[in-house]
């Protein structure tokens, strides 16, 4: 299959992100510049972790008005996969794809470290590959990761499933815990964790391959 | 000519009015300013010269030290005098690295001190074309018992995460501690690694009349004007507030500009003559700098200068050290291709001057020329002084005899050294770095040395800084080549032969010849280690002045140093992996407590002559460690430093995965568990591989005992067992800091 | 040319870390009388537009752009700037 | 009761990321009227001072904690709140 990697001014897990999906998943991919207006022609989008615009403003908020924001929410709106990490997941918010906020960590501190992670979903297109009640282990590297909703939003994803990973030692303040969440037809992700970050044995982790992996499995359906 | 330029002296008023001297310019070399101009320098032009002159622009008092400096080898590809030194690593392939010091900012704005520092160092190594991986920082601070510390500490780390962060290096390494000696005067030290393609080398130089020279990146402001000559001064209550606008760094601008520039150097390199960041002293030494080793002169229009404030002077701007800008020489008809990659990642690039015939310095502002100097005189003929040196009186007649540690409550003594901020974990300042983007960190902080894999080869590098002014402060010489032995040991313990090394020679003011006399000592001890281990010196950085109200910190020389482990195979780390596992003592222990962390802990102070250092079983105790470990022997390596051989093989079951713990026969005196000899490393070996380890290894290795499968060391010495909890062990030394820092 | 001062906080119901470690810092340092620190952000804009749009312009600037109405709410004032 | 509204806002001659990246995203977005953003930052405080030294207390807190007077300049206003 073939990913576009989306790449802001400032972004800088976007190098990391088609490393992982060419030489350790073995599927092709392309940097695709914010410039761009399309994305024909690719089989899913992954919008990379960095600091897109600085996150000068609030994280995310400069870049949902990039070029290449309405080829993506297109892209979302018929079905295709959109994987959005770390900064990716704060500009999916930012842009309405996702529901909610990312707001400064509550330890007001930037956080690096592995975190065990649940998958509270495993039926998704992005964890199918994983087993039932897997725990995995992520790295997270972020400042603003600590996610916000309101009561009845919260709800909504609870009924909908729509919360697919909770960290097991909250680092950050997260409301439930939410480490990651899905678009209501679940064809949207976005999570803090870096899977791209854990594809690796020499790196130390491999637990992130699953994912990727569940969404090639999807594409060739 | 506008309001502002008039209301500047005139060169008869600054003659008599002498502003220069509060631009720490000596009457001296106004005079000899006035010399090689034969006739009065004007404003702008006396400026100029005060800040090439600083000791941070010209190295003029530490240049006869660092001339002694070992600095050759055949793997050098470039050693000190470029923005930063080349090694070849094989492969066509190259590392690039320098450390930098940026204490005096730090001291004032601790946020954008050290933010500004990173940045600073980044741009070195973009400028000499190499794609930065890495980012190290060396922070030394006074001790954490007091709020003015506190904070300190927390916004240097902050500022320091916040630029790494963003910007998208990892931060992988580097050492923090704590003395009184550091409370005025923090020490703020960052390195930064890259690589290079050899072909794609490049240097600072302004070659070839009529080429165009482009500034590139941010705009210019009022910012850091004469932040060169700050930094060489020393600190007092009285000038607190006297302090030019402070250097704010922007790391999203220079994560672009970085992008750009090595776009600029590995695609357009037939336009590309020579670039250059601007650091200290800004657009007027990098101009100059790169016309001077060119051996050209240059003409800049500065009303070309992108400027971010109105009516700039040709003093503001030249002086001005606002970050995150470049300067280039281009081939002439080639600007626009530099000016297209610069557009597109909507930066400022603009043509400012060219590159004359004449070796002389020309500005030009408002069209009329407002300085007129030869380079050579503001670069490479600045001057240079031989400084009296004298022994200073602490090393006139220091105690022979070691101090003797306290050992009755061991288990006591142990935790209370493991609370000891110099010797506690160092997690809660690293886990706000990000160590891993970029996914290249094999070892991240925590280990001995950090280590990035080399994509696409089985290729890694080893990397660390180090120094411990502690030894140096009780003996120069020794101490000099303790810290070089020890970078080198740190990365011999991951696996790697150690290639080369940066430095950062902070110490007091050079003009007191107490101080001197350590610079230079400590500067012979530094040759001693390079020569011996092979690992010359490849870039670097000074910092003098670093007093308060007349106190001088202890002469401390960080060693920046990087190995190249031929195989990723060979990446060793100090965590303990199975219980079971052979626990062995490399090299041999004595009494070595002068100097000591136990000392200073028990003590209240160091204090004596330092222990005994021997450069040639340190040699061939690394050899024989990496050649044993390249042999596949290994299961962890752990160096032993600071807190001796207990605190070292509690890391290595701090760091373990599964809480694994050590049973030691001690035969030797008790408290040499806290000895600091040097030239020691803790190894596991897994039981198969007994016999080969201990052939490989002969006499240099001792089995001391083995690794447990519970977080507990069982220390049998003469028949009787003493437990140590290592879970409440790791409790300490885990939150020691973060307590002290509330 | 009119000036657009622009005050940015969290909605009430959202917890404010940063107030709340101020405070606690405001207490270590005795200011034992505050009660209650918001820290929120403050825009100053400059705009060129003419008196009858001016205000359509901010509100629509603080929506599309400078507030994330998910979580945070605003108040602004326009002054009207003498032109030089 | 008192509430003390404070803007701290960068010197003059300091660069000032934030802004210079806002204004140039509001340019992308056709607010070409807007000349000049900076960002800053905002406080309220609420206190239980009394009239004769509130303002003292809200300066010393300002100058100790919340600004930082290397590059930062404040202005502040303080109101009295009814007491409840
Ligand atoms: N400021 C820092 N930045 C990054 N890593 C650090 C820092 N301080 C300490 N570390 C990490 O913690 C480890 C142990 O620190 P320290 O005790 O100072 O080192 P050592 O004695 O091995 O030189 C270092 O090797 C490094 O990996
Ligand atoms: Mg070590």
């Amino acid at each position: 299959m073939r990913f576009a990697v989306i790449v802001f001014p400032g972004s800088n897990c976007d190098e990391d992100m088609y490393y992982a999906v060419t030489d350790q998943l073995g599927e092709t991919a392309e940097l695709v510049s914010y410039t761009a207006t399309t994305l024909a022609g690719f089989d899913g989008v992954l919008i990379p972790g960095g600091f897109s615009y600085g996150d000068y403003l609030r994280c995310g908020a400069i870049a949902r008005f990039s070029p290449i924001m309405p080829a993506i929410i297109e892209f979302a709106n018929n079905g295709g996969l959109v994987l959005g990490v770390c900064n990716g997941f704060q500009i999916l918010t930012e842009a309405g794809l996702l529901p909610g906020a990312l707001r400064e960590n509550k330890t007001l501190n930037f956080i690096c470290k592995d975190a065990p992670l649940k998958i509270e979903n495993t039926q998704t297109a992005f964890t199918s590959a994983y087993g039932q009640n897997t725990e995995i282990r992520l790295p997270i590297a972020h400042g603003e990761g600590n996610y916000y909703c309101d009561e009845a939003t919260l709800a909504q994803l609870k009924a909908n499933h729509q919360i697919v990973f909770t960290y097991q030692d909250n680092p950050n303040g997260s409301v439930a815990d939410i480490a990651g969440i899905t678009n209501e037809a679940g064809n949207v992700l976005g999570m803090m964790p870096h899977p791209e970050r854990a594809v690796e044995w020499l790196l130390g982790n491999t637990d992130g391959l699953p994912l990727f992996e569940s969404m090639a499995a999807k594409v060739r359906q | 000519m506008t309001e502002l330029t008039k209301s500047e002296l005139t060169p008869e008023e600054i003659r008599d009015q002498k502003p220069y001297l509060a631009w720490s310019m000596t009457e001296e070399e106004y005079q000899r300013a006035c010399q090689i101009l034969k006739r009065l320098p004007n404003y702008t032009e006396t400026g100029l010269f005060a800040v090439m002159w600083s000791e941070h622009c010209s190295y003029k008092n530490s240049k006869p030290v660092l001339k002694q400096f070992h600095t050759t080898g055949k793997q050098v590809l470039q050693g000190p005098g470029e923005g930063a030194g080349i090694v070849n690593i094989g492969d066509g392939q190259a590392v690039v690295f320098k450390a930098e010091s940026h204490n005096h900012p730090s001291a004032v704005e601790p946020y954008e001190g050290a933010a500004t520092g990173v940045g600073g160092i980044i741009r070195d190594i973009f400028s000499m074309g190499a794609q930065p991986i890495a980012v190290l920082d060396s922070l030394r601070f006074g001790e954490l018992d007091n709020a003015k510390t506190k904070y300190l500490v927390s916004q240097v780390v902050k500022g320091i995460a916040d630029y790494g962060n963003c910007i998208g290096l990892p931060t992988v390494g580097g050492e923090t501690s704590f003395d009184t000696t550091y409370e005025g005067n923090p020490l703020v030290n960052a390195m930064c690694v890259g690589i290079l393609d050899q072909k794609d080398m490049q240097v600072g130089q302004a070659k070839g009349f009529d080429n165009s020279i482009i500034y590139v990146g941010a705009k210019t402001g009022r910012d850091g004007i004469h932040g060169a000559t700050f930094a060489s001064e020393e600190f007092s209550d009285d000038n607190e507030s006297d302090r030019s606008a402070v250097q704010v760094g922007d790391p999203f601008m220079e994560k672009l500009l970085m992008d750009a520039c090595i776009e600029v150097v590995r695609e357009h390199k037939t336009a590309l003559v020579g670039i250059q960041d601007m650091g200290a002293a800004g657009l007027v030494s990098s101009s100059a700098e790169m016309a001077s080793k060119a051996g050209t002169g240059m003409v800049l229009d500065l009303d070309k200068v992108p400027v971010r404030e109105s009516q700039m002077t040709p003093y503001e701007m030249m002086l001005s050290e606002s970050q995150e800008r470049m300067l280039l020489c281009v081939n002439k008809g080639y600007e626009q291709e530099i000016f297209d990659v610069f557009a597109r990642y909507n930066l400022d690039a603009v043509k400012i001057g060219h590159v004359t015939e004449s070796k002389q310095y020309r500005l030009y502002h408002h069209g009329q020329l407002v300085t007129d100097v030869p380079a050579d005189a503001l670069a490479s003929d600045a001057p240079v002084y031989h400084r009296p040196k004298q022994l200073p009186e602490r090393l006139k007649q220091p105690k022979a005899t070691q101090f003797q540690p306290d050992v009755t409550d061991l288990p006591a003594v142990f935790y209370q050294l493991l609370a000891q901020p110099t010797i506690a974990s160092k997690k809660s300042i690293y886990e706000t770095y990000d160590t891993q983007v970029r996914t290249n960190t094999v070892v991240k902080p925590g280990s001995d040395a950090a280590v990035l894999r080399i994509r696409g080869t089985k290729k890694a590098l080893a990397m660390t800084m180090d120094g411990n002014a502690r030894y140096i402060y009780l003996d120069p010489r020794q101490g000099g080549a303790i810290a070089v032995s020890e970078a080198a040991r740190n990365l011999v313990a991951a696996g790697a032969k150690p290639l080369a090394m940066t430095d950062c020679l902070n110490y007091g003011n050079p003009e007191k010849p107490e101080h001197f006399y350590d610079l230079e000592t400590s500067g012979l001890g530094l040759t001693d280690a390079c020569k011996a281990l092979d690992t010359p010196v490849i870039s670097g950085n000074v910092s003098l002045y670093n007093e308060t109200n007349g106190q001088a910190i202890y002469p401390t020389p960080v060693v920046g140093m990087v190995g190249l482990i031929k195989d990723t195979k060979d990446i060793q780390t100090l965590a303990f992996k199975n219980a079971d596992d052979l626990i062995y003592l490399v090299g041999t222990t004595a009494a070595s407590f002068n100097g000591s962390e136990i000392q200073k802990m028990q003590a209240g102070a160091i204090s004596g002559q330092l222990f005994d250092f021997d450069l040639e079983v340190e040699k061939a105790n690394q050899d024989l460690m990496l050649k044993t470990i390249q042999a596949g022997l290994t299961q962890s390596v752990h160096d032993i430093s600071k807190g001796g051989f207990l605190t070292a093989l509690a890391e290595s079951s701090f760091n373990s995965k599964a809480n694994l713990g050590a049973a030691i026969q001690w035969s030797q005196d008790l408290s040499w568990l806290f000895s600091e000899t040097q030239s020691r490393f803790i190894v596991t070996v897994a039981p198969k591989d007994q016999v080969a380890f201990e052939t490989a290894m002969g006499t240099k290795a001792q089995l001391l005992g083995q690794v447990l499968a519970q977080p507990e060391i069982q220390l049998t010495h003469e028949q009787a067992t003493t437990t140590i909890d290592l879970t409440k062990a790791k409790e300490i030394w885990e939150a020691t800091i973060p307590c002290l820092m509330k | 040319m009119y000036i657009a001062k622009i005050y940015v906080t969290y909605k009430p119901s959202i917890l404010d870390p940063k107030g709340e470690s101020i405070k606690s810092a405001l207490h270590r340092l005795n200011y034992e009388t505050v009660t209650d620190v918001t820290m929120g952000k403050y825009f100053e804009l400059k705009l060129e537009a003419d008196a009858a749009t001016v205000e359509s312009t901010v509100q629509a600037i603080c929506d599309q752009l400078l507030v994330n109405v998910n979580m945070e709410t605003y108040r602004y004032e326009i002054e009207a700037l003498e032109v030089q």
